[in-house]
Order: structure tokens, then C-alpha cells, then sequence
């Protein structure tokens, strides 16, 4: 029985040394010091929720110089939670400073606290999600999917304006020129911006757009709907920048405009 | 579902099967077990294939007749596919597995021309579009403004040689919102949209070319296609 | 079935429907027509796939709550995945499918959790995932998880850097038997716990680089991407 007890006491030794060496040996296998600091948390063997932060902090200096010692190189966020944890563990040793601001020693080792728990919480949920039934190996797709068979219909459009040009460009020959407008019939939107913008300043009241239409474009047909299109767009433009409020009391009722800076 | 089993031979007539360590589950279970394997499987499977990769004892054919008069009416059947068996679409719904894309593609500038010249001019036969293209026409052009719908054929030409003709039609009236074809735009018009130079070619005002000299195109043998 | 209608609106409460030339489809043969659809795909096909694919009035969720029903403790399953719906071998009779089974790539124990957190967290930046890991995530992680597509990007998170986000997709819904992001395993009880809050730590904490590298990512024109 002693015996027993002998080797078995030798035994927990052993291991004891040996998960020791493997810690620092496998330093690379960790993920970062705060999987660092949840390994070394466990040898603690008490709930994460009463785990002393203090005797945390020492354990992962303590681990530090070890591997220091070893002439080990650590990463650099591994030193800088050193440099952290011992700042901490004097914070949470000294009795707290009236003076000084920022969160107190505690504040700080429940925080540390949280974020283990949260990553040991975390790597349970992945554990249970590996653990549910998957595709492919627990249960299955069909494996003779059918086909959808995507019948291609093919329309091909063409509108009566491809129609005449085609045409008039085979009866003209050369002299086809395809489709020119009449410039001197057309008002663009950028003529219409600019008279309008020179123009808005004094329109404080609603006002019908058509009476932005340029002089001498209202009676012909052709020029109205042209200036009174790039005069639309126009005011369009001006409302989005914000120059003006656009209403219209119905459908195809007059569009009325005024000048935002003036109108309130 | 008892365990014990006694040491002699019963001879109940329902246990033909080799006797097994385990009871073959019940045929509720092997059924689902075919339906799993039918269903999950890259291709069809045999009895004896099902047989291998179910539990020993079990029967595969016998679970198939119960899953085949299970699915019997149902969105999907268990088919017989040489030796083997499937799961399949019923095939009065075969119709759902169809999926109807549709592309729209500009026409081609030469089935555009092609159109006007027919448009304007019909009844117009072949050697009168060349007439007008001034470049010969391919049949691919033909055959997809017809496969369109958008001409047919209309009366031969009572010319030597008879040749057939194209005229639009309702579906392409219908398209580009015409009443009738006489309503398309004359050339005057056309310039009067700006969509043509003001100089017009003397005499090339659209009308009824008569000529008689294009009958080159003329023998091809489809009468049968004449309706009208 | 009388195709006389009243010229006046009857106000039948049953006919909210809107109303179509051709009437639908019994529900039974629209259960069938929801069977086929679903047995045909191997992918989880939406409802609005379902109703697109069928003839018009039809109402695919009435008939999948009907043919879901049909199908419990069957040998395959209709399984909800996100907004649409599959057909699945049940579970318990995956030990009959060695041959089906597929060589999953190995994940990293990086990838796994990295999974997690995405999954519990949705929707999630990089720098919170490094926050709660405590370690940077290497490109290698992100790039294998969204190569399976298994994670894809969300939305931008409003705040400063406007960084891109990460959650779950339908594949991994379906992959791991979820009907949605809410039934992942535990979910309530991490949330009751605190453990799935944004806790910012007080004053300065050791944190991995947050801004950087991910200022760059956010200029990428992913914006197409974020449907939700």
C-alpha cells in the first residue's frame, strides 16, 4: 500500500515535471498568452469564476523568466501581458492609491477574469459544435441531385428606331449620318442648371417651373418639351443638392418650386 | 425482441433466414434504412448492395416493396433501374425540373436591314434585299427572323422563276406597335426626326421595286410553305 | 370550380390571395410538387425558389409544413436551414453511409474557435474576434473558413474604420443541422451568463493590433456583398 502511495506521489512528480517542460517547450503552441494564461489557470483546478487573478499573474511570470531562462524566445505579446500582469499584481498587492486614476486592480482582474472565461466558454461552444451530427458524415445530401435543366430561350429585341435608322442608313448609302439631333432645338440640363441657379435666389414663393423655361422656348412645341425636360432634370439636381424644395399637388398638375434657404 | 432464443431448432415457418448474432431489425427500420441509402447514394443500388451495407439479416427487397407502395403517388418513386433501384421524380412532374432562362440579345445590324427592307418593301423576294443591301444575304438571317416569327413567306412572285417573297408579320407589327407596316415612317419623315442628313439620294423614297431581273433566287422548292 | 364570377367582389375572408387566371394546385399535389423540388436539389432550396419553380398560387411553406410533417422518423428528413429547406438523411443512420462519407478538410484548432466565435458573436468584426481570443487572426483562418463557405461578410459595423463584419452562411447552417444562427448550442446560456457581451476592459489592456490592417480592408469595394 505504501509503496503504492510512493509511486504514485513519484508519478504525479513526474508529470507534474513533465507538463511543466511541455509548457514551456510548446510555448509555440499556444495561441497567444491569453490560451497561455487559461493552461496555466487549470493547474489552479478551481472554477474560472473564483480563480485567483494574483496567483495567475504569478504563475505566467513565473513561466516567463522560466523561459527566459531557457534562453526560449517568446513573442512579443507574450512580454507585453508580462509587463501587464506585473503592473497588475502590484496594483492588486499596493492598497489603492487615492491619487490615481484609472481603473483600480480589481476592475482590472475581473476583467482578465471575463476574458478567460469568455475564451474557455468559447472553445466549449466550438467543442459542441464539432460534436453535432455534420454533412457529409453523419447525415447526407441527395446523391443523384436531377438536374435542373435550364432551357435557354433566346429573345432578341430590336425597336422601331433601330428599324428606321437601319433602313434610312441603307437608302442614304454614305450620306447617312446616325442619328443627329437638331442641337438647336434642344436645351441641355446644364443650360438649365445655370439659369436656374442664377435665377433661384429670388424665388422665395412657389413657383411654377415653366416659368423657368428661357425666353422665346415656349411656344414651339419641339423647344417647350425640350427645355422644359433639362428644366425638370435641372431642378431635380437642385433639390438634391438642397438649394430647393420641389411640390406637386397631383399628377400632372404643375411642379412647383422654391428656394430652400429663403422658404423657412 | 427477446434474447433468448432456445437451443433447438423451432420450426416456425417465418425464419428461414440464417440464424445471426443479432436480430435483423425490424422491416420499419430496414425501410427507412433503404430509404437513407436510395436516397444518399451516387448511383442506383442493387439488392445485394443494399444487403452488404445494411445490418446483417436484413432484407432489401422486402423493405423495397414497402418503401416502392409508401411512395406510391408521391413527388418522387422508387424505380427499378436495370437491376438496381432509385429514387426518381414522378414523372407527370418532370415539368418543375425545367427552368426557363430568358436572354435578350440585340438583333444583328444585318437581320435589322434585313427587317426594314422587308418592312418597307413587301412583298420582297431575296434578290431584291441584295438589290437594296447591296450585299448578299445569308440564310442564317433569313431563318432567324423567320424562326422569330417576325416574316414569313408570302406570295411567289408572278415573275420568271416565280421566286417567294417576305412579308412581316402580325407578331411583328405587334412588337414595334404598328398597325400595319404603311405606317412605318417614309424617308421624308425619318429626316424630318433628325435621324437622317438632309440630302437625300435622288429617287430613294421607298416604294414597290418591280424589277424583273432577280431570278436567281428563285427555285427553291417550298411551295408547301406558301399560306397565303 | 364554376368559372362564373359575380360581378361584384365576394367577401369570401378565404380569398385574400391574389388573383390569377389559373386557379392552384390542390395542396395535396402541391406537397408532391415540394417533395420533388426538394428531393431533386442537393442544396437547400428557399421558399421563394420553391415558389418560383411551381405554378403560380401556389404556396410553397404551407406544403413544406405538410410534407415536413410527412416525413418525421422517416429514413430522410426535411430539414429548415436559414430561410430555406432540404432533404437530409436522418442522423441515426449515418453508420450505413461510409461510402457517402467525404473527407472533410482537417480545420485548425484556430479555424474551429475563430468558427465559434463568428457563429456565437455574428455579426462580428476581426478585431473583436482577436479581442476575445486574445491572439491576432492570421489571413490563412478567415480566407479557409469563407473559402468553405462556411462564414461570409456582413454588414460594416458603424464605427470608426467602418470595419467589415463576419456571420455565418446557409452552408454552415446546413453542414451542422442548425435550423438558424439562434439554435446553436448553448446560446441562451452563454447569453444569460454575460459571456456573449462586447465588454470593453478598463483603461489599457494588452490588445492586438486593431486598426491597421483592417483600415486597408474596409476600402475594398465589398459593399455588394452585405445583402444582410
Amino acid at each position: 500500500m505504501t509503496e503504492d502511495f510512493i509511486e504514485q506521489s513519484k508519478r504525479d512528480v513526474v508529470a507534474e515535471r513533465l507538463a511543466a517542460e511541455a509548457l514551456i517547450i510548446d510555448v509555440d503552441g499556444f495561441e497567444g498568452p491569453l490560451d497561455l494564461l487559461l493552461t496555466l489557470s487549470r493547474t489552479q483546478k478551481v472554477d474560472l469564476r473564483t480563480i485567483s487573478i494574483l496567483q495567475l499573474a504569478r504563475q505566467y511570470l513565473a513561466f516567463v523568466e522560466k523561459a527566459k531562462e531557457l534562453r526560449l524566445e517568446l513573442a512579443a505579446d507574450y512580454l507585453v501581458m508580462a509587463a501587464w500582469l506585473a503592473f497588475l499584481k502590484s496594483r492588486l498587492l499596493l492598497p489603492p492609491d487615492p491619487e490615481e486614476e484609472g481603473p483600480s486592480g480589481e476592475e482590472l482582474a475581473a476583467h482578465l477574469a471575463f476574458q478567460l472565461e469568455r475564451l474557455q466558454a468559447m472553445r466549449d461552444c466550438a467543442a459542441k459544435l464539432m460534436a453535432r451530427d455534420q454533412l457529409g458524415k453523419d447525415f447526407f445530401k441527395r446523391g443523384i441531385p436531377e438536374d435542373i435543366t435550364k432551357t435557354r430561350i433566346v429573345t432578341y429585341s430590336a425597336n422601331l428606331m433601330d428599324l428606321m435608322q437601319g433602313y434610312a442608313r441603307m437608302r442614304t448609302k454614305d450620306e447617312f449620318r446616325p442619328f443627329i439631333l437638331d442641337r438647336d432645338s434642344v436645351w441641355t440640363m446644364e443650360q438649365a442648371l445655370e439659369r436656374m441657379r442664377g435665377l433661384i435666389g429670388y424665388a422665395g414663393a412657389w413657383t411654377d417651373i415653366i416659368s423657368y423655361l428661357p425666353d422665346g422656348w415656349g411656344n414651339d412645341p419641339k423647344k417647350r418639351r425640350s427645355a422644359t425636360a433639362a428644366t425638370f432634370a435641372a431642378s431635380l439636381e437642385l433639390a438634391k443638392e438642397g438649394k430647393v424644395e420641389i411640390r406637386q399637388s397631383g399628377t400632372f398638375e404643375p411642379i412647383q418650386l422654391r428656394s430652400k434657404e429663403r422658404g423657412t | 425482441m427477446s434474447e433468448e432464443t432456445l437451443p433447438e431448432d423451432t420450426d416456425t415457418p417465418e425464419a428461414p433466414q440464417e440464424e445471426s448474432l443479432f436480430e435483423a431489425p425490424p422491416m420499419g427500420e430496414q425501410e427507412r434504412m433503404v430509404e437513407a441509402l436510395l436516397f444518399a447514394s451516387a448511383e442506383p443500388l442493387t439488392v445485394k448492395e443494399l444487403n452488404g451495407r445494411m445490418p446483417h439479416g436484413a432484407d432489401a427487397a422486402e423493405a423495397i416493396v414497402h418503401l416502392r407502395k409508401r411512395y406510391e403517388g408521391r413527388g418522387v418513386r422508387v424505380n427499378k433501374v436495370g437491376d438496381a433501384w432509385a429514387i426518381r421524380t414522378a414523372p407527370d412532374l418532370g415539368f418543375l425540373m425545367q427552368k426557363e432562362q430568358v436572354e435578350t440579345r440585340k438583333l444583328s445590324r444585318a437581320a435589322i436591314e434585313t427587317l426594314a427592307i422587308i418592312a418597307y418593301h413587301q412583298p420582297v423576294t431575296r434578290a431584291e434585299i441584295e438589290e437594296i443591301r447591296g450585299v448578299s444575304v445569308s440564310r442564317g438571317t433569313v431563318d432567324q427572323l423567320l424562326d422569330m416569327e417576325w416574316i414569313r413567306f408570302g406570295r411567289r412572285k408572278m415573275t420568271p422563276g416565280r421566286p417567294v417573297t417576305f412579308v412581316v408579320t402580325q407578331q411583328f407589327l405587334d412588337h414595334f406597335a404598328l398597325e400595319s407596316a404603311r405606317d412605318l415612317p417614309g424617308l421624308k419623315e425619318l429626316r424630318a426626326a433628325g435621324l437622317l442628313e438632309n440630302r437625300l439620294p435622288p429617287g430613294a423614297m421607298p416604294t414597290v421595286s418591280e424589277d424583273e431581273d432577280l431570278q436567281e433566287e428563285t427555285n427553291e422548292g417550298q411551295s408547301e410553305l406558301f399560306e397565303d
